[in-house]
This record gives C-alpha cells, structure tokens and sequence, in this order.
C-alpha cells in the first residue's frame, strides 16, 4: 500500500511503534525529537526522508493525540524553535536543494539549530521590499553588507533566512535573492535592540563583507520575493486570530484590577465614567471573540467574508484602550514602575503579577499597532483588499530600486 | 454550533434580499415614509402570502412558519438594509413573540394565527414618558371592573401604534405589571400619530381613558415582558447592523467611482482609512447581533439578557458612526435630501434610542457582568 | 488737501453733511445707501467715484461710528447682499472694467441687486479647479453649459460670479475664465436643492446655450482661476474665525438642554457619564474661544502662528459632537421632529425655541465638515501648508483638463 | 489683554530655550534620569547663577526675580519640551508659592531666598496613599509637643522629596490643615526614591515618625493650599503643552524626511491627517495653559480654579495623545529606548495623573459651572 492511503489506525500503531524505540518519559527532547523525524512523524505532511510520510495535514493530530494518550511528557514544545519549525522547514521543504532538505530540516525539527529571518532593515519598515542590504556575486560567494532590524532570536540562532538586493537596477521586487545565512559566518555582529521596557526582544544584525556560498541560495536569483512570500505565508501570527476564553487575555486583567481597586479610591462619578469604559472595552473583546469565531465558522462552510481580516486592526487598538484603562484604574499607583527599566533580554519580573503586567503591558502594547504591518498598512489592506478601494499613486512602480528615493 | 449559518439560512437571505429589492426600492420607502400610515398595505399581504415573514416565528400550530431567532434576524438584518418600512418589529417581532410567552392559550389562539396571515397589525405599548423601557417603570394603571378592566393613562413611541388593530398594553396592577389586549376600536382611546425624526418608522402616542382591556396572561407579566425585550433588543441589533452594512457599501461604491484631483477619492487614506474602520466596526456589529439571535435561539436567558445588552449597545453606535461617515464621504451630495444617506443617519439615530440608549444598555450589562 | 489725509474728524464731518443730506430714521435703507455711496462712505477704502474716498481700511469704523452716534436706526444690515458686498464688490474692483464699476458697485451697496456665486459643481467639489462647466465663443458673446451647484440666493440674485472651462486642453487652473452672469438671461434656469432638514438653503444653477457679452468677463481669458482667487480670498468665513462670548453658541444650548432636563430621567450613572462627555465639550469650546482670541492677539502683535489655522477644523468637529451629545441629553424625545420635513426654503419655525434648534442643528451641523472645505480637505492644509509636510503624487498636475478623469 | 504677550516674554522664551538646548539635550536628559538625584546640580547652579530661574517668581525683597505666572508658564513649556529633569516644579513653583501664599515673614525670609539661590531644593509633601490631592484628605497627622509639633505619617508621590533640604509638610490638625517645615535631616524621617515610570521626574515616599516639624502659617491652611494646587495645576499643564508641541514637531520633522515606497511619510494621508489632529490638540493645549496662566496672573481666585482643573485636563489628554501618535508614526524606531519618544510617552502618562487626572478634573469643573 502507498503512504497516501495510511489508515489512522496503521499511523497510531506507528506512533506506538515510535514510543517503543524512544519514550518522551525515558529520553530528553532532542533524542526524542531525532527518532519523531527519523520515523516521519515530524511533520507527516513532508515527503518520507523529510520528517513526514506524504500524508493528508490533518493526520498530524492523530499523531499529537497518540502521543499525549501514551506519554506524561509532551516533547511538542514548538517554542524550542518558533521560526525555524514555522517558517524554515516549509520555505526549505518548498524552495531548498538536496543537501538543505537532507541536513537542515532534521536540525530544525529537534531545535539543534535555531532559526531566526532577516527580512526587516531600518530603511524598510512598511516597505519591506524597498531593503538595501547588498549582496554581490564574487566567484562561487555572494558577500553581502547592510544591516537588519527586528531580529527575533538572532543572538541564539544558528541560520538566518536572509533577503538582499542582488540587482538594484531591477524594480524593487525584481532584485531580491534570499539567502540562508550561517549566523556563525565571519562579518556578522548580532546587538541587542532595547525596547520602550528596557528589555531586548529584538536584535539589530549587521553585515560586514560576509561571505556566503553560492548554493546557499533559495530560489533563483532575482527570485527572492517569491520565496520570501512561502516564508511570510506561514508566518504563525496568531494575533487576532485565536480564539480566547471569556474575560480572558488583557481584559480579564483589567476587570481584576478594576474589582481590585481600593474603595472610595474614586468618586462615585469617577467610577461611573470608568466603569462604562470597561464596560465597551469588555463589548469589543467578546465582540472580537465572536468575530475569530465567525471567521473560523465561515472557513469550515467554505466562505470566509471581510470577518477574518479585521483581527489585528481590532486587536491592536483595543489592547491599547485596554491598558490604558488599566493605568487610569490604576490611579497614581501607575506613576511607579516596581519592576524597573533593566536593559536585558525579557525577563518575567516585569510581568509577575496583575500590576506588574499592567504596567508592563501598558508600555508593550504601543508596538501593537506596529508590529507585524502598522494599523496604517492594515487599514489600506482593508480598503484595498478587501472593501476592492483603488491604490494610491505609486511613484516607485517599475522604477528601478536604485532610482527610487529612499530614506539615508 | 455559533456563528454556523446553514444553507437554508442562506436561500432565506437571498430570497427576502430580492422580496425586498423588488418591493422595498429606495422609491417605495420615500413614498411610504410621506404617507401616515407608514406602510405599503399590498407589500405587507404579499409578505405574508408569498414570504410568510409576518408569521415566521409564529409556531406552525397557529399557521405560522414555525422558525426561530435566528432565521428572525436575518431577516431584520435584511430589513435594516433597505430601511424596509412596515410593521415588522411590532407585530411579526415584539407583538408575536409577547403573545408567546405571555401564556395566554385563547389569545395566542385568537391573534397569533391574524398576525402570520397579515391580517392583523398587533403592537406592543410598554414605553411612556420619561422613556424608560422596564416594566418596573410602568405608571398607567388598569383596575379591574366586573370581568374585564379599564386603563388609565398614556403609552408614548408606540410604534406603529397609530395603524395597530390591536394593542396590547402593560399597566400596573396591585399585583405588578400585568398585560391587556386592547381594541382599536374601542372607546377611550385617543391615538396620535408622532411627527417623528426618523420618518421610516412611525410612533404613536397613545391615551387610555377608561379603555376597557381584556387581560392576558398572569397577574405580573414582567418576567415575560423582560424576556420580550431582550428578544426585541436582539431583532433590532440586527436591523441595524443591515443599516450598518449598507452604508459602508454606499460609501465604499461611491468612493471608488467618484473622482477628483484625477483620482477615485477611494484612493486616499483619509477616505480608505475611514472604510478600513466603518469594515471593523460592521463586522463586530454583525458579530453582536448573530451572538445575540443564536442565544435567543437555544433560549439562555440569562445569556440572552446580556448578549442583547451588548448587542443594542454596539450595533447602535456602529450603524450611527457608518451612517455619519457615509454621508461624510458622499461630501455636499451625501447631506441632500435627494440622496438616501439622511435616511439612514435619521433611522441609526432613532433606534439608538428606541428600547434604551447605550448608555444605559452598557449600565445594565455591567451590572449583570459585575463590573 | 488730498484724501489719503483726510482727518477723522473731517471724516466725521462728512457723515454728519450725508446724515443732512439723508437720515435713516427719516429714509429707507435703499434711498440711505445710495447717498452713503454717492458721498463715499459705503467702502471708504475704495476710491473716489466708485463708494469711497481712498482712505485706510480702518477708517470705515469711524463712519459706523459716527452713524451709530446720529441715528437711531441702522441702516447697515450686510446680509441684504452677503455674496454682493462681501465678495462681488472687492472682485469686481479689482479686475471689472470701467461699466462694471461705474453700473454694478452702487446697485450691489444698495442691495438692488443680490449677488451669488457659482463656482461649485457636482463633479467639482473639493476640486472646484476641475469644474466642467463649457463656455464656447461665439461672435461677440460666450456660450455656455452645465451646471452648477450649493449655490446660496441664486433664486433671487440678479448677477452671478461664474467660473466656467474656455480652454479644455489647458491644465486645469489654466483653461479657466471668469464671466458676470446675469441671472435673467435665457436659458438660466434655478432650482431649490432640499437637504437634511428638508429646506433648501441653496439652489442648483442649470445654464442651457446661455450667451453672455463677451465684455461681462472679469480678467483676460483663460485668467478666471487668479480672479476667483480674489473672490475666494474675500469669502467672509466667520467659521471657526468669531470668538463667541462664554457658554454661548452651541454649548449654551446644550447647557440649557442640560439643566432643563426631566429629574429622574437618568440613572446617577448615566448622569455622570453624560456630565463628563458634556464636560469635555465645554472645556473644548472654551479652548476654541481662547484659540481665536490667542489668533486675534497674535495678528495684532503681527506674528501669527497655527492657532488661527485649527478653527475651522475643531468647530465642525466640535459643533457636531455637541449637538450629538443634546439629542442624548433629549433621550426619548430625540424621537421626534416637531417641526416636520417641509420641503421649502429655510423657515423659522425648525429653530424656534431650544429643543426644535437643537434637533434642527444635530442635522444642519452635519454639513459643518462639508460646507466651506471637507474635514479631509482642512485637514491636507493644516498638515501642508502649516506643518509643511508634502503633497501627495498629483497625477492630474500639468496634464490637460480633458485628459483627466472624472466622474460622469 | 489675554494672551497678548509681549517682547519682553518671546525675549525670556529665548533665552531660556538657548539655555536648555545646552544644558538639558537628549544626552544630558538620558545621563540625569540614569541617576538616584535625577537632577544635576551644576545644571541647577546655573539655572540659579545665570538665568535666576529658581527665584523666577520670588518677589525681589527675597532675592528672587519678582515675575509671575506667565512667565513661570513659558518656562515650564520650554522646560517640558526637552523634558528637563530638575526640581523646578517641586522648588521653584509649589514650594515658592507655598511661601508666599502661607503668609509666615519667618519662614519666608529664611527659605524664599535659599530657593531664588539655587542653594536649597524644598517641595511640598501633600499627597498621601490612594492618591487625592486635596487639603481635606490629608491623614497625616501632628501633635503639639511644646514649641514645635511632632507629625505622625506616610506621605507619597512627593515630588524630588529623596533630595529636597527642606519639607514642607500639610498635616492634619484639630483645626484643620496645617503646613511644617520640616529639616530633610531630622530626625524619624525616612525617605524612599520610588521606581517611577517616568524616569525623568522622581518621587518619593517619606514615612513621619514622631518627627518633629515647625509650624508655619495659620492653624488652617486649606485656603493656602488649593491656591497653592490651582497655580501648580497652571504651571503643569504648560510644561505638558511644551511636551506636546515637541511631540508634533518630532512627529512631522520625521514624517518630512523618512521616505517608503519612495515617498516621504507624510505624503501619506494617514500620517499628514494624523499630524493636523495632532496640531489642533497642541494649539488647544497651549491655549488653555495660557488661559491657566493669565488668571493666575491677575489673582483671580474663583477663574483660576477653573480654569487650572480645564487645563489640567485638556493638556494631560492632548500631551499623552501627541506622545502616543508621535510613537505611531516613528513606527518600530519610535518603540525602541534608543529613540526618545518613549521618555515623553512616559512623562505624559506620569504627568496626567499628578495632581489629578482629566476624569477627576472634569468632575471638579462640572461642579463649578454647574453642569
């Protein structure tokens, strides 16, 4: 019988097969991980050889649930590698050559090496495919120098999905050639970019004469942005799209602070002004549940509407009304900020606790509407998407990237 | 499961969508809004013995369509897109639904088959002046005399009270709030028409001078008239998330044909930027409303009363800010008579206060969310 | 001695020599400012022979001083002819020939003819440069056709200011002349234009093969855009410009509304909320005050900065909050329109009275961000010409007005 | 006439603005609220020595400048455009006024002229736990001990109280209100520079411990300190409108000069409209900071109230709205430490909530007029 026609009982006896070999309970997660993939059950999607057994997506949960009837540990942690398992592997799987497929994807899967993308630069928030960063061909290398921005992971990762201009005599979209970069490569220096909290999330990434070998290239040259798109696709951006429980998420915070708060802190008019916020903020979070909901409910019938676009717009603003509702409830307790501005990487103080949250969050959230496309980018994929408004007159279009003006 | 429409709730869309396009045109609407009756007499017979809407939550027993809360909305929803004028939310919503619950076999026995025919236009007078919309606030007063009862008092935003052939009234008694069906004919009722700012819907205000009324139901029918009105909250939530709706159409065909400075205005952010919030806020309207008809439908109470808080409260503000921006973005044309966004400005405006602003809605939510 | 310096009390005596001549307590309006223009005294800043006596502007308050003084009654209502003499006049002064001045500028002074001004169109709104309107010589007459529209008094007015396209192939500030049209010709036909409120407070203009003199136009041909300049410059728009006395305006009203509401009819948390919003209104109407006055101060000390600039902006946005905030504060009552739709031209009744003004102004205050330039188009002022950011890509710049597209 | 100002005040404006461009830029703003002072004392010397701002306001015969509110105003709006860190709020504006208004000769002519030198820092200790900024909730309390009084309590959110020299205290008297001078080195006092979220202002929590204070000014004080509250409310909202004014001028200056998709930003509707929104909250600030300041010139006691709640809360919400904006369209830059917009985020945050926030301001001004 042909893999394509596996039944779910023959995939679960697999699985068990799997738990023979190595246990979750017996062995650490990376040994485990390495046997998951040798046996196709990584992701059984992907072709054999590659983690997978050519199978239908969906079987995927018959092999999560085999392994939490069968196991106390659950080595499912997608955290270990977030953007190399959602986005490396399928950009790998999709546009990679042999050797990439054969020696990367097992290394993502069991988180030996951690994955980080290179897209973003200072001159290329919105306009991302306006980037500078240049790569030159020099015999079997490209050497490539600019600088990235927003770099999740960088300081600890081992690959970089890279995107350079190749041509810059091409239109901006034409003259881009994605890169695998070795993070390790000589040329490449990795700082720490500290956010309105003082913690570093992010990294800047700078590249200096860095060498990279010709065939580490994906796509064809010039062909960047298309591979670039197979990256953004899987791009696992939850926001606004789960589905959160009832006053759970930043309102359920809220509504603790505000039964929290201490009595007669406020006039009973104060109080009715808040409460009648909270009240609207408490609508619009049910009502963006319900919204994830519809959305969700129109893909399983097969007709999606505007509902699933509107998320990350709503989400954004709300989380910040939210906030700062919090710090108003707050009163003059939000002048102090207990947990301090240390510039480090993130670390949980700052967020232990209701209040610590708050104040936290309060500061956060101001990269919502920014993060991820800017409010002013989804509210023209709103009109122009999905409400069918004309675009703006573009002076760039099919302007050679090298003509068209461009910040310093 | 929620928000899962079938493919008949669908079919039902499309059919009244088109019902309404052929007999709701945006010239029918004018011409019935200028008339006092508020109401195409031949379009509401058709309704009924082609489309069977007047009785469509009306049980199938008493000859009506037998369906729910949910089917109710869509087709309000439908309604709301056209500023259909007719007496739909009084008798096929609000008069229906408190005979239903109201537990009175002869009446529901005797009206209820009147309604789904379209016979009959029955209508709910709760509200009087002051505007409060819960039964503990009703003032006019019946006393009993032999078997029957006589009213005293005044009922105000009647709607369609001027046209209704019967009422049915809540006053107090003694004993609380209890419900009385009252004749349009009978003696001692004086009806005045209202010069309302929204000319789609009528209101009357509506005196009783020792009308007689016959009673329905229990001595306190306030459980009852509180669950009518949610259910009502519920209905209108989704006729305005249809208006709703319809002015983000307007405004966004208008902003793609409409040139100046060489370009379709649509192409600017300050007119994009303006759709891209009227689509977010439709679309949580939308969301509010459905929310609403499906715990209408499977009868939580207690979700019911706060879903329809939530519902009357968003869907009012958005239909109104959709309605304002709209003729915003229609420029100098979008503020003349001529054109159809006044209506819809003047109709958002209105049901933002028919059943309760959303202030007070927010209050009522709050209270039972215990914020 | 010359006039330019004539003295005040010269001046004063020459009012005094017109009050001999005609006392409006003894004559009607029209016989009074007859003389007042024979004797120079309508604009004393024009010149001689044409209303005035070529003194400094400042200097027509003395002679309203010194009628004001002598006569009980005033004959100097402006809006006999608001358009005439708020913007015909100047216009006409500056680029009419000899006839014009000598004809027109008394009869428009005595208000025995009314003037409009037809520049606006239904295809050119916020882009009146783009308007359609034909005008085709022929002989010694120009020819024209279209329409106009928003035209204030065009039912009774005997001459109108038009702007219409003598050039199609010139872009299209070029293709533009400047003609007086006499609002009798054949061919001019005026209908009401009913808005919100059901009242037509302005006309729609239709011209159908209308000839006009060719000497009925003002500047060279193809120069209409630097004379309706001069028109627009004149346009006296005391929006957002005036500084109203405290809590009066708009805010007056819905204080009253306010204060005269039914005890009871609101739960205190209602009261409360409803207290802040109006709160805020208050506060916001008091700023726009002190910003006009902070505007006035600053012309005096001859620097003026943005303060003057905002107004027209905040008191569209200002005024239709308030009167959205009085229909809440009307509660149920808001439900009904007492002084009915009537379609006709503006009449008493609808503002009569606090609560029939209120609901009248909550649907006139809608065109607030419409009428005398759109929210948006206020808003690309304020941020090009104050702030000094840049204009967008112009695509219909330089480009004949015939090949730009435009709405049917 | 209101709002006229004169030669003289665009001369002070001046030379005040060259003074903070050398002393307080980004760097020397980043360095100061690095550290515990949060002040830097050569900086203040200077302020003293060279430009006699710390007296700005103290009359001559104390050694002191002898100008008043609106000059102080167009200090504190330069002051709040660069964010400088010092204690001119604490010392120069509400303990001078507190000086002068509390009408003690004695403690004037002592502490007025430390002030106008430079030589002593001295703030007002006045807000407790739970926040309210009015005399009648001051819980801490005093005791007569003999000549002097021991005062018995926790103070809060007092304003560079870790540095100050000199305390002046408002306790709770069996007659009322009553404000100590209490010596920063007495003894039972224990001072905590609280971890604030704006860094460029520091607070402190000072505990009383049976400390022992010396009276000045009548039994009851409550008068004093609401004229004291309403001046510093004026001079507060000005440093916020120069806050707010910096935000827009940072907001456009980028939004000329970044370019995407080979435009400048602020090509962008969604950014130019932004930006004119911005402008009409920054003239409406500085508007009503200016109002503030003009009445407080003219001692126009029952205006001024007025007009400093009107300030307070138009100028926190119109700074913190600049703040956040200017963040918006600095985009990622803007979120990062590096880029200042997050330190005027911060400062407006914290500034609104000092002395009160809009909500409670509005409530006060609602009861003054009468709504």
């Amino acid at each position: 019988m042909s893999l394509g026609e596996m039944t779910e009982e023959e995939l679960r006896s697999r699985v068990r097969a799997l738990l023979e070999e190595a246990h979750p309970d017996r062995v650490d997660a990376f040994t485990f991980r390495g046997k998951q993939y040798d046996n196709g059950l990584a992701w059984v999607h992907f072709p054999e050889g590659y983690g997978g057994l050519g199978l239908n997506p969906k079987m995927q949960a018959v092999v999560q649930d085999e392994l939490r009837r069968n196991a106390e540990t659950q080595h499912d942690d997608m955290m270990l590698n977030p953007i190399g398992i959602g986005m490396g592997a399928p950009t790998v799987l999709t546009h990679g050559n042999e050797w990439m497929k054969r020696t990367l994807l097992r290394r993502i899967f069991t988180g030996e090496d951690i994955w980080c993308q290179l897209f973003s630069e200072p001159g290329a928030g919105s306009d991302v495919a306006g980037l500078s960063m240049r790569g030159v061909r020099d015999g079997d290398d490209w050497v490539l120098n600019g600088q990235k921005v927003w770099t999740s992971l960088a300081h600890v990762s081992k690959w970089g999905m890279l995107l350079a201009r190749t041509d810059p005599d091409r239109p901006k979209h034409e003259g881009l050639s994605y890169f695998l970069l070795d993070m390790e490569s000589p040329g490449v220096e990795v700082r720490p970019l500290h956010q309105i909290t003082g913690e570093a999330e992010f990294n800047e990434v700078f590249l200096n004469d860095v060498r990279i070998p010709a065939d580490r290239m994906l796509g064809a040259e010039g062909d960047g942005w298309r591979v670039a798109i197979t990256t953004l696709m899987n791009e696992r951006t939850a926001i606004g799209g789960a589905v959160g429980r009832r006053g759970g998420g930043s309102i359920g915070i809220l509504l603790e602070l505000w039964n929290a708060r201490t009595p007669g802190s406020l006039s009973p008019a104060a109080e009715a002004v808040l409460r009648d916020r909270i009240t609207q903020l408490y609508i619009r979070s049910e009502l963006l549940r319900f919204t994830s909901q519809r959305a969700k409910a129109a893909q399983k019938t097969g007709n999606p509407g505007p509902e699933g676009s509107v998320g990350k717009l709503a989400l954004a603003e709300l989380n910040q009304r939210i906030w700062e509702c919090g710090m108003d409830v707050l009163g003059t307790d939000s002048l102090v900020y207990e947990a301090g501005y240390r510039r480090r990487r993130p670390a949980g103080e700052s967020r232990t606790g209701r209040l610590a949250l708050a104040k936290y969050q309060f500061l956060r959230s101001r990269a919502n509407s920014i993060e991820g496309g800017t409010s002013e980018v989804m509210r023209n994929i709103l009109g122009e998407r999905v409400l069918g408004l004309p675009g703006e007159p573009r002076p760039d279009k099919g302007v050679p990237w090298k003509d068209v003006p461009r910040s310093a | 499961m929620d928000f899962a429409f079938t493919p008949e709730h669908d079919e039902l869309r499309q059919t009244v969508r088109r019902f309404l396009d052929k007999e709701s045109s945006e010239t029918a609407v004018r011409a019935v809004m200028e008339s006092d009756r508020g109401y195409d007499e031949r379009t509401w017979t058709r309704m009924a013995e082609e489309m069977a809407l007047p009785g469509l939550s009306v049980p199938e027993e008493y000859g009506g369509a037998g369906l729910g809360p949910i089917e109710r909305a869509i087709v309000m929803e439908e309604m709301g897109r056209v500023l259909f004028c007719g007496p739909y939310l009084s008798t096929a919503v609000v008069a229906a639904d408190t005979l239903l619950l109201a537990g009175d076999d002869d009446a529901r026995g005797r009206l209820l088959p009147e309604i789904a025919s379209g016979r009959a236009l029955v209508t709910l007078a709760l509200g009087e002046e002051g505007g409060a919309w819960e039964p503990a606030d009703v003032r006019l007063e019946a006393h009993r005399d032999g078997a029957s009862h006589r009213l005293e008092g005044t009922k105000e935003f009647v709607v369609d009270g001027h046209v209704a052939d019967v009422l049915l009234v809540a006053a107090r008694m003694d004993a609380g709030v209890a419900l009385f069906e009252v004749d349009a004919g009978a003696r001692g009722l004086e009806r005045t028409l209202l010069p309302t700012l929204d000319l789609t819907r009528k209101l009357a205000r509506i005196r009783f001078s020792g009308t007689s009324g016959r009673r329905i139901g229990s001595a306190d029918a306030a459980p009852q008239l509180a669950m009518v009105l949610a259910r009502a909250l519920a209905a209108l939530a989704a006729e305005q998330a249809g208006g709703a709706e319809r002015c983000l159409e307007m405004a966004t065909d208008y902003a793609r044909t409409r040139l100046q400075f060489g370009r379709a205005i649509g192409s600017f952010q300050a007119i994009k930027h303006k759709c891209a919030d009227m689509l977010v806020e439709v679309e949580f309207a939308r969301s509010a409303a459905y929310y609403a008809a499906f715990r209408a439908a499977d009868e939580d109470a207690q979700e019911l009363a706060s879903a329809s808080h939530m519902a009357k409260a968003y869907c009012s503000e958005a239909f109104f800010h959709a309605a304002a921006d709209n003729i915003q973005i229609h420029g100098g044309m979008g503020f003349t008579w001529e054109h159809p966004a006044h209506l819809y400005f003047k109709r958002a405006r209105a049901s933002s206060v028919l059943f309760g602003d959303p202030v007070y809605h927010r209050e009522r939510l709050a209270a039972r969310i215990g914020v």
